[in-house]
């Protein structure tokens, strides 16, 4: 038997490192088709506001070469909903359950994540910062560490629940966003959340998506991804989880290769439903392959030239 | 809605931008099938990761051990269908989607289906589910531009003949082939025209459905329509897909076209 | 006949839009089996030093889905063997010359500018500050304001030569960096840069690039640089050169759609070296079908939602 | 080196993970080639982006119209051309590189090429192009990990038995064929046994010919290394290939393997 557990906080330890990414895999139990929730390291839901909300006009998405834009524009069902009807179907299936949240000012964040540290059935929470920040003029909380770092603190101070804050990769320093909310009381940093795209259609002469921009993830930005992931390793002694175009087991090995403890996928679960729970049996399968019998001792193996 | 392994089994060339492709499934899809549902289809072959998403296409006609799509070559994914071997491996999802309401239509006194270009695969698939099974009469309209863009016209003719209960009308923009102009106004005249009321099940162009939504709420006739959008997932986990309901409020305004549709009783949605 | 002349700078007039990019068209010559020099927008040279460079050592490159990844480190035959060199041939075959070029100090820079100033046959200079600058700790020139915009006003003094300036993606504000070197004294901005990316191998269990980290360019990227060109152009006057996965004719359009004056080909010409002439051929042919008599008029004609 | 949309005449299978595959190309092609360049194929049919690059294969034999190389199946886009169908048309770029320097080659005494696994390919290029002019007394000696990974060798069996200058000899690893060991151990013996002083032309894994640039300058012989590399352009633009020189210094210390090369003097290289 292979171990592939991995612990991403105290009190959040996963059977496997494979994860879903938010606002890939709905509210979970729409892949019940396709695969088990159990299977699965964890299910991170759509990310969630305290009010339902309705998002951006379509057109919304766009495919791009080996990578897809969206500006579905954080539409979600409001939290209430998600813990009425969504909650107990996950309990139900024994998925482990992260939930995506977030707000337009700091006290939306808090007062959020004051509702979900109250309800039992939920693993942990992912604090998604690429939201912009009402107050101050629409600037994102996750492209300034300070402002970043002081949403952190502000729902840390609210919660018991493992914290995971997602950073965007829309910045000049990963690594500095990194710190400020690892220093902030983050117990886990994932990354990335889409890069900021844009396509426009010759037929027409507009934009394709009616936000005009939109968020870039599939394939295209695995190397960004991995540089990020790599880069935030060298400045945080915190587990980090690795996103973007993961679409394979390979794909996945190389996030937890470079030392990421644990991996979302996303764009790949639109492809291939079942790509998450395959991805799982594939790390398992290359691990055995190689005699390695925990994945722990594979995480973070990678041999660095020695100049650097 | 079901993940598989297909193997093409044929492509046809239609005319020169379109072609059918028949498609391997298993027993389960064909036992699950609905008329009007669609699937979605790899169209990375060989293990390309460009195009990336797969692309969603009506069921065009069921096969014993396969089903045939009816593929208007529009673009790059459309453009790799059209070059597809014989034996290529393809990964397909579905059927997926809600499909015709079968048992509403044949409830009507009377259905009349409309197709636009290539909007007749899934009118195809529900003319066949209709014709299998009890129906009340039937009148199929279908629309091109010019004579030699229309679709399964010989077949469709073949079907009028043999069929008593079915009367088939076609317009072409350009007059090549039957009336000259728009099959929505083929529709307008059968309305005016008195007799039973009918239920409309229509696919096209998006300005067609509009038009005939319109229609159908001045003639006080149930109208469904098969709508089409981008989607990256197709069974409505992605959000990417939706169109705006008519009830809705602030909060909740959509409908997403993969999973609540593709086919929408015309009065729930506000098109324009 | 349709004009496609497009104005950079006064004094800078290209006879079509197509530039090539620097760094993937050698220093121009090597592409004479391929196409005429002649026929493009512009020859954009590989990025050259005062000294030669011996760059990176090997592994510099790695496919990934619809890109590469480049850790070439600036490899260069230096100013010196340039002019004697190549540039004559450059004048002989009538190109229109763009010296993209770098130093690791500000000093290095203004050095090099004076030198390719009294240069005839040099039609304008493209100044790449995607360079780590040594005096302030290695940090990139490309990646503050301040320091961009101190190193673009030291080289306008030395300089009457046509000036574009080339930003790097890897910053939160793309449109804050477009400001200040248009206001230090640039005549352009191009962009995009590469995106800083990554790759690993899992068979080694080492980073593929002996830099570790390197240039992601190609399709990949496209999105992202459309959306930098649109924001830049959103808050300055200045002509943009869009840069970034242009593969086709149509990608090309959509940069011009977008409102860039003119577009450069990266990766694209090491798949298809006659490529930058084929996509003059195609803008043209675009052109003439939809009786647009000037590239100028389909130059940011974009048509925005009316939200925005 | 010229541009050219080519033709994909035969696929033939050798080894579960080798295969020829044979290209149309213009005559000026084949004018201009010399044995050891190569050249550049697009594995991205079908207007896929990816994979983006062109993949660097040497020219193991040239046709009347055409030519063919010898490909074995290690990742994305071999695996896509194994798979392609005959009739597909691909973007090609060549003939790239310097190839063998024939009038050095064939003005030493003798001969010795040396193939290792698929380097077998631009070495049966040169063994055709030698045996179609004059030429020394050829030795040649190819190697693989056990019998069945050897290729083309009933071929070159053919040739050693038809042409007197010519004498084969084989090494797999595990001694299913011919010598046990090592193809450097079958040199190592040749250059020890005395004789007329060879020229060595070789191509195979780079441990191999890191052996051979060894034992042919402790016999003082020439030794002709044709090496591989990723390569993004492979015409010396990208500056992706390089590998060190022996004299570089530390402001020039490289080659361009698709331009310099592939094909170097052993002593001009510091491949350690
Ligand atoms: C439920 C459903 C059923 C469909 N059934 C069929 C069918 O039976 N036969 C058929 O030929 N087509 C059908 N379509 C449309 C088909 O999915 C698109 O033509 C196809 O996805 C285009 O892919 P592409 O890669 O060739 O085009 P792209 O290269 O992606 O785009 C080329 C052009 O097509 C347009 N386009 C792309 N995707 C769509 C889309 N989903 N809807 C509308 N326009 C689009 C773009 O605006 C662009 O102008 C259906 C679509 C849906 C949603
Ligand atoms: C001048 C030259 C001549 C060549 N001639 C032949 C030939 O005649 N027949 C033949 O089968 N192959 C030849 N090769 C090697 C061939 O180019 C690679 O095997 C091919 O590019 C791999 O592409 P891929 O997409 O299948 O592999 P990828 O999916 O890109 O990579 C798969 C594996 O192959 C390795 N690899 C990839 N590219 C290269 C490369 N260029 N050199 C070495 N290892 C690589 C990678 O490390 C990886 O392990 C030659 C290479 C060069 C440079
Ligand atoms: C359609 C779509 C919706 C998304 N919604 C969310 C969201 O609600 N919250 C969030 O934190 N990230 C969201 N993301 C980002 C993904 O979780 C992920 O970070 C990103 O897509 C990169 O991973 P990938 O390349 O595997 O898709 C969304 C991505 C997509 C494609
Ligand atoms: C191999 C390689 C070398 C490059 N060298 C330089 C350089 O010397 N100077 C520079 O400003 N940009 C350099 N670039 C960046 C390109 O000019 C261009 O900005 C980038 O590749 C994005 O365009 P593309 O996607 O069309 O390739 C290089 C890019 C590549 C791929
Ligand atoms: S296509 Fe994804 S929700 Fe409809
Ligand atoms: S492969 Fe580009 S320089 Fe050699």
């Amino acid at each position: 038997m292979i171990d592939l557990s991995v612990s991403l906080a105290p009190g959040l330890c996963l059977k496997n490192p494979v994860m879903t990414a938010s606002g890939t895999f709905g509210y979970g139990r729409e892949y019940e088709p396709y695969l088990e929730l159990d299977q699965l390291g964890a299910v991170v839901t759509k990310g969630l506001s305290l009010l339902p909300k309705a998002g951006n006009p379509p057109p919304r998405i766009m495919e791009t070469p080996c990578g897809m834009l969206n500006a579905i524009g954080l539409e979600n069902i409001g939290v209430e909903a998600f813990l009425r009807d969504e909650l107990p179907g996950l309990k139900a299936a024994k998925a482990t359950v992260v939930v995506n949240f977030f707000g337009e000012t700091v006290d939306e964040y808090v007062e959020l994540a004051g509702i979900l540290d109250r309800e039992a059935g939920i693993d942990a929470l992912e604090i998604n910062i690429s939201c912009p920040n009402v107050k101050a003029g629409g600037l994102q909380f996750g492209t300034d560490p300070e402002m970043a770092a002081g949403l952190v603190a502000a729902v840390r101070r609210q919660t018991s629940l493992p914290l995971i804050t997602k950073l965007s990769p829309n910045v000049t320093d990963i690594a500095g966003m990194a710190v400020a909310v690892a220093e902030a009381g983050s117990d886990c940093i994932s990354l990335i959340n889409t890069l900021t795209g844009m396509a426009v259609d010759l037929q027409s002469g507009r934009p394709v998506l009616a936000n005009v921009t939109g968020g870039l993830s599939g394939p295209a930005i695995k190397p960004v991804a991995l540089r990020m992931v790599y880069q935030v390793l060298q400045k945080v002694k915190i587990p980090v989880i690795g996103i973007g175009g993961i679409t394979s087991a390979r794909d996945a090995l190389e996030f937890l290769l470079v030392g990421a403890t644990a991996v979302q996928i996303g764009t790949g679960n639109f492809v291939n439903p079942a790509v998450a729970a395959e991805i799982a049996a594939g790390i398992e399968a290359f691990l055995r392959e190689r005699s390695i019998s925990r994945v722990s001792e594979f995480i973070g193996s990678l041999q660095l030239p020695e100049s650097c | 809605m079901i993940l598989f392994h297909s193997t093409v089994l044929q492509r046809e060339t239609i005319t020169p931008d379109t072609f059918s492709i028949r498609l391997s499934c298993p027993k389960e899809f064909l036992q699950r099938f609905n008329p009007g549902q669609f699937v979605m289809v790899d169209v990375a072959v060989s293990s390309h990761l460009d195009p990336l998403l797969k692309r969603p296409f009506s069921v065009c006609r069921l096969r014993d051990d396969s089903f045939e799509l009816l593929v208007k070559a529009v673009g790059r994914g459309t453009g790799i269908l059209q070059q597809v071997a014989a034996g290529t491996v393809l990964s397909v999802h579905g059927p997926l989607g809600n499909g015709f309401p079968l048992a509403t239509i044949t409830g009507k006194p009377k259905i009349m289906l409309v197709a636009g270009g290539i909007g007749i695969a899934p009118i195809f698939s529900l003319l066949n589910g209709l014709l299998a099974s009890g129906h009340p009469p039937l009148e199929l309209i279908v629309g091109a531009r010019t004579a030699a863009e229309l679709l399964c016209t010989d077949e469709l003719r073949k079907r009028a003949d043999q069929e008593k209960g079915l009367q088939l009308s076609i317009a072409t923009d350009d007059g090549s082939v039957g009336h000259h102009g728009l099959v929505t106004e083929l529709v307008s005249w059968q309305l005016k025209s008195g007799g039973e009321k009918p239920v409309i099940c229509a696919c096209g162009p998006l300005p067609m459905l509009i038009a005939l939504g319109k229609l159908a709420a001045e003639a006080s006739c149930s109208c469904y329509l098969s709508l089409e959008s981008r989607m990256a997932c197709g069974f409505g986990v992605c959000l990417g897909c939706v169109t705006r309901k008519k009830t809705g409020d602030d909060r909740h305004p959509w409908v997403k076209i993969c999973q609540d549709g593709p086919v929408f009783d015309a009065e729930t949605l506000r098109l324009l």
